[in-house]
């Protein structure tokens, strides 16, 4: 217990992440729900930097490295579309996006 | 000129379709007849040149088309093949001569073409995949066909029509990829030659499984019960056209695949399946016969009366010998003529009143006498009677089938029982008793348009009745080479016996061979 | 201390990454001439970017003489790796990008192709996929992966109507799910074995003889997930429709198209060591996935009212078929993969300029999209050669012989034969016929129907222009006339698959 | 020679195909001159074959070609000129020229004079077919052409119900016993190779006695059917609606008996089955008592013929069932002529009468046609077998026949049907000829026909008179060089003079009794409510029956077959098959609604089936129940949400 | 121990927080809570010695990310309690509970394995930022210079989706409407 090993990261990476697909899931407010998707990437480095340390190789660090500039690009355009869809609707609910259905 | 003229045969419709779209709309009916009728001397010459005496595939050619796949563009024909196509082309023409007044006449001769191209090359395809593309391409113009110039359900009938064919052609794809892995098995080549896949001996449980998928391709063209029941449809609701040639060359195609692929390929399951398949066609003869003789309305009986004797060219094709499948392909041409005639008739009468229940008839044999006699003399024919064309095939189909089991073939033989009843039913209520219906008073008996389309007809119906022997000699050299090539390739003991091998009876008996 | 690096250029093959940037310096050239000359043509940056797209394809055709002479191409260590699968790959990815970009030469105008940038990220996304398809490193290949994605929601969300931007908003927000998804998966594979490298992910797991195997399923199962949410399989295809509906038809036959056969190669390149590992369970649900898209997703098309959402479902449909290739995993289905994502590109370039060509900027009386069913009634009549072209594409979809489709279908199917998976040959087979339906549909109301005005008998063609028409024209021809570029085809295609070792 | 059987054998197929041409145009009285003429040439030919062969000449033997050869098969168009075809000939050709020459009288205001000549001569030839052919398949030709034509003739004023009923239902049950005849005909080429008869008779020796009878038997049947043989009879009385020249010449003189000759023909095979020809006997015997008891009560003059008709077909088939081929032969011919002349007669009386056909509102009729009432008579004391006319000696030699064979029984039911045959033979001569001119009550004014009618008829009439004791001698020579030769002597010259005496004299008590009984057509009421005479009015329920129970149930049959099993199951558990795909789209096509939060729930719950699969997989399958629980509960989840 | 206690600690914060992020109803608290919960995680970067992560993820999620959000929220005005039309929460809890569990329940099992071998190994006495730069530059430089490229189509992107362009749809409208509309607009600039 006191020993901290891998599995305990993995599996705090895990809870995170699920608490990540909770705020996806659960979330109808786009803002909300981009906050969440930003939830799930943090988990998942998490998971790498620890990783990276456990196997004391670089590349899980490389790899949180992407994902932060990845996570960063996506908030810009879901930003962008966010703004976009606000202009024409004035709401950012995703309950009011269901012009196309079956 | 000949080397290539199956692909000539194939194509020249093809290519006149699209010339067709340039054709100014009044000229086109003179168009289409030149066409076809270009196309019917052409496969006149084939048969001209066509060499009886010469066992095996005649006019072969072959163009690699998907070497790495073992396709190949390859043609060739015998005689099972040679007579569908001179009946296929001459169908075409008198069906585009004599198309009545209807809409849009340049996009159905366009698509009568097309259909054309569609059915030589199934009947001249030797590669497994040429010829199902052909089969698959037919079923587009017959859609068209049904859906644009067919009755009140034509939608309902054409798509029933096209999935149902579709589905069943699948099933069977899917048995020719497995033949062709099974012959890369065995020799390390990928090959969809039907005659490579002739010479493959299959262990018996493998050809069971590859019969039955093929089976359902080829049942469901056929139809064979209880897969027929979109024929009633596409019968129903087609125009004149498409009933006849649906009937006379499209529903071949399922059973001249059963003596192309199903018999000389399978020869063990052939046997296995025999007398289930046999017990199908007699639900077929006696079962649709019973639904025919319950119709009201009198191109339904006709359409019935195709799935009825489809069941005898069945049987005929299962009887696997010489006599039965000699019957049966001579049937396969009979039925063409004599259904394409009584579809045809059905259509004339169509045409003048735009009802076809035989209620509202009655009495027509005062009115329409010429009408009725031709009408009389194909019911006939189709009834079976000796010196029509029909008689020659049910008789030798029946005959042939006798030897495999007698309890089923008197069981069959109620075709000409029950034929007669719904056909001499339905041709009383229509021509005899007294005019009723004041509609009917004044009806115009067949007109010349109308009789150049019959006439030929009701020929080569006595004709071929009465002498038959240039058909049916080619036929039947072509047949004993399959049935040769079957007792050869049997494996069990049961098959061996069950098919003779028509070149060891040649032998023994004094009245044997060919005359 | 760290050592210096030394590296020879040379070891570096910096030639392998051409292709990409070709269409990264094309984008931004494109943006530079916007700065220095504003209001420019769309036909201008249309034919700059087929330009740029051109010589990438020249890029391309440098490798396959190496690669098939030496094998496989490593380059910038190991980053980029250059195989058959990745020449295959990316010559369908450029390919069809050269032609769906001309359709931006509509005789109507629509917001997008005002833009310069549009071109531009149209360009970078390709640079994307190619990156995507050219790596086995799971950075890259998710970075290249973004980098597609992002810039393909934007093109979506450019056309500018409300529904595009529901497109965009549901397409990019599943994305980012995707991508959370993607980068589990990555973690627990690292996790396994240390690495990100595909082929030394493979070459530890079976080392370790898969022996935990809760991580490996873990693993693929969130990849599976996120693949199969850009391969839309059933059920992460939720957006397929929707975003189909809500961009322009030219793009979303080109999304039916280009994304998929990235994603296909990546798939390829992750699932086929997993399918062979032995583990029955991969293949259970592999097989159960590839069923359920191909049936499910039949079995809602024929439902569909829009024509437009049932090309999508049909797509979907489709990319189960093409998965069934990866289920298999033998040298033929792979290469059946391929060639059957190639005549698809006609088939589909064809299907969905069709639906292009007849947009109109208003919807009709009584319709809520684009493409209803409607609106094609009685075509035949009014557009006969129109008609035509487009049955002829409904044709091929449905697999009828000799168009297209039909052959792909063929030898994917003999693959599977080949392989002994017959209930999944008869299954693929089978959905072809319920297919079938829904193609048939379109048939009917163009040729057994009515139409319902007269008047507007022109309307179908409304947007069509001679560059359109002229692609029209194209994948009419490669349909109808397949089949004689199929053997070809099929041969370089398992040549270069087999060289690549799958 | 040749020339000459061709000649018989086509020309009335151009006079048919002739009278054809003209068929659909008015009457021209030319048709019926030409065609006629053409039967003459054939008649002509015929006997000058009949006289080559009673010279002793050869058989003549033609092959004209092939008509089916495959496999092992081989049908020629082969004719042959014998012993036994060439009776045939003389009695088609004969009768067939009197008949034709007698329409021309008696269609005489028929609208479809020209078709009626052109489908009577094409039963001609066909007829000629079925007696000259060389094999069996050409015997089949013929048989079914016979069919054909009959079924045309029974029909031909088609514009009557029953006319084209009556004709449909002869077509019909000839199909039946068709069938039969095929299945004989495909065992005897499997079992012997060939249908020619020469060939297969020779491969009977070697084959075994079960399959004779099996074959004898199907052979039989198809014989029963043209031969309107129990239980296959009903058709024939009532082709009764066809016009009488038809009646007499196909459904007494010739087509009908086919099957007879059928039997004669297959003798060879017969003579191996002696069991089988022993059923023929009993049926025929059966038969002909059948047929005579409902021709007592009847009250159409046609169908009284017929039924006539019908039981000498019986005695036919008891001489041919009992080995005495040559005595079938010869009643079979004998009866041709005084039958046909009974019928033509009746058509005489018909058309005096406007068609009328209740003898019972006739009555004196001899006062106004003296020749037909002296024909009619005639041709029934020939019926009758009164010595010396041609009955008497075919007819009683069959029961001779039965009595030297020991077939007691046999012997006294022919004898109690001869009786039987006199008194209604006799009950009609006297209704119609004889008594009071009770037809003046319902207006008609008979007349005597055409001289020539009557001219053409009387061959026939003299042939009646004296065909038995002139040709006999020289009929047996000729043909028992074919047919077994046996001689039918009763040794004891005592009990033959008692039993030819005896049975003349119990015939003509029975004549003496109809002549009195009848002579003022008393309607007894007490008799028309014996159940008998109900019994015997009803043809013994048959029709009846065959429409209760075949044909009413058939027809329901077919409903059901179409309307249930076509309609309700076969096609739409097709549809159903179509239906459960699409309907599965419109149930489930709303799980994508529009809402991003259910595509991503979609996405997620998809993920956590594969995990709850993966866990499953690993940890053992007890997991895979709580999967499905958990997968139960949100499918029921999202529909009720959708419900809502 | 100390470790174990940081880890513990951070855990349960980030836990709390993230949960603050997704369950709150105040938008302005899930950004709040989200932030504190970036600042965390970069707590567990800098605890597994990756310390050049940790930076990154304070400049680049708490600088930058939350400065855009902030931003968006702004614009949005979403301070507001935020109304959410969510449905059935319970089967989000139960399906993102059974991933969580299911996975949990795998991740508990220790990974064994004795070919996992360090290709860019954590070089003693070489700090994080060095040894990071090392590999980044050059094995993974091209990935890199990809996420240049990705940063800059974002860019672009939400540049030309959030731009004035967009105001109007030429989509939209017909083209008479777009020909006036460019007149007035070259009448404009004139």
């Amino acid at each position: 217990m006191m020993e901290i090993t891998l599995s305990h990261y993995l599996i705090l990476s895990t809870i995170l992440f699920a608490i990540g697909l909770v705020g996806v899931l659960k979330r109808t407010n786009l803002l909300m729900l981009f906050f969440a998707t930003e939830i799930l990437l943090n988990a998942v480095n998490i998971g790498f930097a620890a990783i990276s340390r456990y196997y004391g190789d670089l590349t899980g660090q490389m790899f949180a490295f992407f994902v932060i500039a990845i996570a960063a690009s996506e908030v810009a355009v879901g930003l962008g579309l966010l703004i976009i869809w606000f202009k024409r609707s004035g709401d950012i609910d995703l309950t009011s996006m269901t012009s196309m259905k079956g | 000129m000949l080397d290539n003229i199956l692909t000539i045969l194939i194509f020249f419709p093809a290519l006149a379709a699209m010339l067709g779209f340039v054709v100014e709309k009044g000229s086109i009916r003179a168009f289409g007849v030149s066409v076809a009728t270009v196309e019917f001397v052409l496969s006149l010459a084939l048969w001209y040149a066509y060499d009886p005496s010469v066992v095996g595939m005649q006019f072969m050619e072959s163009m690699p088309l998907i070497p790495a796949f073992g396709i190949n563009y390859l043609l060739g024909i015998d005689a099972i093949s040679l007579f569908i196509i001179v009946l296929a082309t001459f169908i075409t023409l008198i069906g585009i001569a004599t198309l009545g007044e209807v809409k849009n006449i340049k996009n159905m001769i366009i698509t009568l073409l097309f259909l054309e191209m569609t059915m030589i090359g199934v009947f001249s395809a030797l590669d497994a995949i040429v010829f199902y593309v052909f089969w698959e391409l037919s079923l587009v113009p017959m859609l068209y066909l049904i859906g644009a110039w067919g009755g009140p359900k034509r939608i309902y009938a054409s798509i029933k029509f096209f999935l149902y064919t579709f589905t069943g052609s699948l099933i069977m794809l899917v048995g020719m990829l497995f033949m062709a892995y099974f012959y890369y098995q065995a020799t390390g080549a990928w090959s969809f030659s039907i005659l490579e896949w002739y010479r493959l001996v299959l262990p018996e449980n493998l050809q069971l499984w590859l019969f039955v998928a093929f089976f359902m391709g080829f049942a469901i063209k056929v139809p064979m019960f209880p897969f027929h029941t979109w024929l009633p449809y596409a019968h129903g609701q087609a125009p004149t056209i498409g009933s006849v040639i649906l009937a006379a060359i499209l529903l071949k195609m399922g059973t001249y695949a059963f003596v192309r692929f199903s018999l000389p390929m399978f020869p063990d399951a052939a046997v296995f399946f025999m007398i289930p398949i046999a017990i199908i066609a007699i639900i077929m003869i006696i079962y649709t016969a019973m639904v025919a003789y319950a119709q009201e309305d009198i191109k339904q009986v006709v359409a019935y009366s195709s799935v009825s004797h489809m069941g005898v060219i069945i049987l005929g094709t299962f009887a696997l010998n010489v006599e039965g499948i000699t019957g049966s392909v001579f049937l396969m041409i009979a039925h063409g003529v004599v259904s394409g005639a009584l579809f045809f008739l059905v259509g004339v009468i169509y045409d003048r009143r735009h009802t076809k229940m035989m209620s509202e008839f009655g009495g027509l044999a005062h009115v329409m006498p010429r009408y009725a006699t031709i009408f009389g003399v194909m019911m006939m024919a189709s009834v079976g009677l000796p010196l029509t064309i029909n008689f020659i095939g049910e008789f030798l189909s029946l005959l042939g089938f006798y030897k495999q089991s007698h309890i089923l073939t008197l069981l069959a033989g109620t075709a000409i029982i029950v034929g007669a009843i719904y056909m001499l039913t339905a041709y009383k209520k229509a021509f005899f008793g007294e005019v009723t219906n004041e509609k009917n008073k004044n009806l115009p008996d067949v007109n010349k348009r109308e009789m150049f389309a019959l006439i030929p007809l009701v020929i080569i119906t006595i004709w071929l009745g009465i002498y038959p022997k240039p058909v049916l000699e080619p036929i039947n050299n072509s047949v004993e080479a399959i049935v040769s090539l079957m007792n050869e390739k049997a494996i069990t003991q049961e098959a061996k016996n069950r098919i003779p091998d028509p070149m060891a009876a040649k032998v023994s008996t004094p009245h044997g061979g060919t005359h | 201390m760290l050592e210096p690096v030394n590296i020879s250029i040379q070891s570096l093959n910096l030639v392998t990454l051409a292709p990409m940037l070709i269409a990264i310096v094309g984008a931004l050239s494109i943006i530079v001439i916007d700065l220095v000359k504003g209001g420019l043509d769309k036909s201008l940056y249309v034919m700059l970017t087929v330009l740029f797209l051109f010589l990438d394809l020249g890029a391309i055709f440098n490798f396959i003489e190496t690669v098939s002479a030496n094998g496989t191409l490593l380059g910038f260590f190991d980053v980029i790796l250059i195989d058959g699968l990745a020449i295959l790959s990316q010559l369908i990815i450029v390919g069809a990008s050269i032609i769906f970009i001309p359709l931006s030469l509509t005789s109507k105008r629509f917001h997008e192709y005002n833009y310069p940038e549009y071109y531009a990220l149209f360009l970078f996304m390709i640079a994307g996929f190619q990156f995507m398809v050219a790596s086995d490193n799971l950075i890259l290949i998710f970075v290249g992966l973004e980098t597609a994605s992002l810039a393909l929601y934007a093109l979506i969300a450019m056309h500018n109507r409300e529904k595009s931007f529901e497109a965009a908003v549901k397409y990019f927000t599943m994305g980012a799910l995707a991508a959370g998804f993607y980068s589990f998966s990555s973690m627990v594979f690292y996790a396994l074995t240390g690495s990100i490298e595909i082929n030394q992910i493979a070459a530890v797991l079976a080392a370790d003889g898969y022996a935990n195997i809760g991580y490996v399923l873990v693993a693929v199962i969130f990849m599976l997930a996120s693949l199969g949410f850009k391969l839309s399989l059933v059920p992460f295809h939720t957006w397929t429709p929707d975003v189909y509906e809500g961009s322009s038809a030219a793009l979303a036959g080109y999304m039916s198209i280009v994304p998929k056969i990235a994603a296909f190669v990546v798939a390829m390149r992750l699932f086929e060591f997993l399918i062979h590992s032995g583990v029955v369970w991969l293949e259970i649900v592999l097989y159960a996935a590839v069923v359920l898209t191909m049936t499910a997703a039949n079995i809602w098309a024929l439902v569909q009212k829009d024509v437009k959402r049932m090309l999508a479902y049909s797509s979907i449909s489709h990319a189960g078929f093409a998965m069934a290739a990866i289920l298999i995993g033998t040298t033929q289905s792979n290469s059946a993969l391929f060639l059957y994502w190639i005549l698809f590109v006609f088939t589909n370039l064809g299907a969905f300029t069709m639906l292009w060509v007849s947009r109109q900027k208003t919807l009709l009386p009584g319709q809520s999209s684009d493409h209803p069913y409607e609106k094609f009634a009685g075509m035949v009549k009014t557009m006969p050669l129109a008609a035509t072209m487009m049955a002829l594409f409904m044709l091929s979809l449905a697999g009828i012989p000799p168009f297209g489709i039909f052959w792909g279908k063929l030898y994917l199917i003999g693959s599977a034969v080949s392989a002994e998976y017959p209930m999944l040959a008869l299954i693929m087979a089978l959905n072809s016929a319920i297919a079938g339906y829904y193609y048939l549909k379109l048939i009917i109301y163009m040729f057994m129907k009515e139409p319902i005005d007269n008047a507007s008998s022109s309307s179908y063609m409304l947007n069509a222009s001679l560059p359109l028409k002229t692609i029209i024209g194209l994948a009419a021809l490669a349909t109808i006339f397949s089949v004689a570029m199929v053997n070809p085809l099929m041969e370089f295609i398992t040549a270069m698959v087999y060289n690549s070792g799958y | 020679m040749e020339f000459y059987l061709y000649l018989a054998l086509f020309s009335p197929l151009v006079g048919s195909l002739v009278a054809g041409l003209f068929g659909a145009r008015p009457k021209t009285l030319l048709t019926g001159l030409f065609t006629s003429t053409l039967l003459f040439t054939a008649l002509v030919s015929s006997t000058i074959l009949l006289v080559h062969i009673l010279d002793g000449g050869d058989i003549i033997h033609v092959e004209l070609m092939t008509w089916m050869a495959t496999g092992d098969l081989y049908i020629p168009f082969g004719f042959v000129v014998d012993q036994v075809s060439v009776v045939m000939m003389m009695v088609v050709t004969l009768v067939s020229t009197v008949v034709h020459i007698y329409s021309i009288g008696y269609m005489d205001h028929d609208k479809g004079f020209n078709r009626f000549f052109s489908y009577l001569s094409a039963f001609v030839f066909s007829m000629m077919i079925l007696v000259m052919s060389d094999n069996f398949a050409g015997l089949f030709i013929g048989w079914e052409g016979v069919g054909l034509c009959s079924w045309l003739l029974i029909g031909f004023w088609y514009h009557k119900e029953s006319a084209t009923w009556a004709a449909n239902e002869a077509f019909i049950m000839n199909r039946i016993a068709d069938l039969a005849m095929l299945i004989g005909m495909f065992l005897i080429y499997w079992t012997t190779g060939s249908l020619q008869y020469d060939i297969a008779f020779a491969e009977f020796a070697h084959v075994d006695v079960e399959t004779l009878t099996t074959i004898g038997i199907f052979l039989f049947i198809g014989a029963m059917g043209k031969s309107a043989q129990f239980p296959l009879h009903t058709w024939l009385a009532d082709a009764m609606e066809g016009p009488t020249p038809v009646s007499a010449l196909i459904h007494a003189a010739t087509m009908v008996t086919a099957g007879v000759y059928l039997v004669v023909r297959a003798n060879p095979l017969y003579d191996l089955i002696p069991d089988v020809g022993y059923f023929i006997a009993s049926l025929g015997a059966f038969v002909a008592m059948f047929a005579a008891s409902m021709a007592l009560v009847n009250r159409d003059m046609k169908r009284i013929i017929a039924y006539s008709t019908l039981s000498q077909l019986g005695y036919m088939f008891v001489a041919a069932g009992l080995g005495a081929y040559w005595v079938a032969l010869f009643h079979l011919m004998a009866h041709a002529f005084f039958k046909a002349l009974l019928f033509l007669g009746a058509g005489n009386v018909m058309h005096a009468m406007d068609d009328e056909l209740d003898p019972f509102k006739m009555g004196g009729l001899k006062k106004h046609m003296k020749w037909t009432w002296i024909m009619m008579t005639l041709a029934s004391v020939a019926l009758a077998g009164i010595y010396p006319l041609a009955g008497f000696f075919s007819k009683d030699l069959i029961l001779e026949v039965a009595f030297v064979e020991h077939h007691y029984i046999l012997y006294a039911v022919l004898l109690i049907t001869a009786m039987m045959t006199a008194f209604y033979s006799f009950r009609l001569i006297s209704l119609i000829f004889h008594g009071t001119e009770r037809h003046k009550q319902h207006g008609f004014h008979p007349h005597e026909t055409y001289t020539f009618v009557l001219i053409a008829m009387s061959p026939l009439a003299i042939l009646a008179l004296v065909a038995g004791f002139l040709f006999k001698g020289s009929y047996i020579e000729m043909v028992t060089t074919l047919l077994p030769a046996t001689e039918y002597h009763i040794h004891s010259p005592i009990v033959f003079w008692i039993m030819t005496i005896g049975t003349q004299l119990l015939v003509g008590l029975s004549i003496a009794y109809a002549y009195r009984k009848y002579e003022h057509a008393k309607i007894d009421k007490k008799i028309e409510d014996n159940f008998f005479y109900k019994l015997l009015i009803n043809q013994w329920y048959i029709p009846h029956f065959y429409e209760e129970y075949i044909t009413k149930p058939y027809r329901e049959l077919s409903m059901i077959a179409w309307k249930q099993v076509d309609l309700k199951i076969v096609d739409a558990s097709v549809d159903g098959i179509a239906n459960i795909f699409y309907k599965t789209g419109e149930a489930t096509h709303n799980m994508q609604d529009g809402n991003l939060s259910t595509m991503l729930r979609w996405m997620v719950a998809g993920t956590a089936v594969l995990l709850i699969l993966a866990v499953a997989f690993t940890t053992g399958y007890l997991m895979l129940l709580l999967a499905f629980i958990v997968g139960y509960l949100y499918v029921n989840r999202l529909r009720r949400e959708y419900v809502r | 121990m100390f470790e174990a206690i940081a880890f513990y600690l951070f855990a349960f914060l980030t836990i709390v927080m993230f949960s603050v992020t997704v369950f709150t109803k105040q938008a302005l608290y899930a950004l709040t809570a989200l932030a504190a919960g970036m600042i965390f995680i970069s707590a567990f970067y800098f605890l597994l010695g990756a310390d050049f992560l940790g930076a990154v993820q304070i400049i680049v999620y708490t600088g930058a990310v939350m400065a855009l959000y902030a931003f968006g929220m702004m614009f949005f005005d979403t301070t507001r309690n935020v109304k959410e039309y969510g449905r059935s929460p319970q089967i989000i809890f139960l399906l993102s509970g059974m991933i969580a569990l299911l996975i949990v329940i795998i991740f508990v099992v220790p990974i064994v394995s004795e070919n996992i071998t360090a290709i860019y190994p954590v070089i003693e006495g070489v700090g994080n930022s060095q040894a990071v730069g090392m590999v980044l530059f050059t094995k993974y430089l091209i990935p890199f210079e990809v996420a240049a490229v990705m940063l800059l189509v974002a860019m672009i992107a939400g540049i030309v989706l959030a731009g004035k362009k967009m105001d109007y749809s030429l989509t939209l409208m017909e083209d008479e409407e777009i020909k006036l509309a460019e007149e007035s607009k070259e009448k404009a600039l004139s």
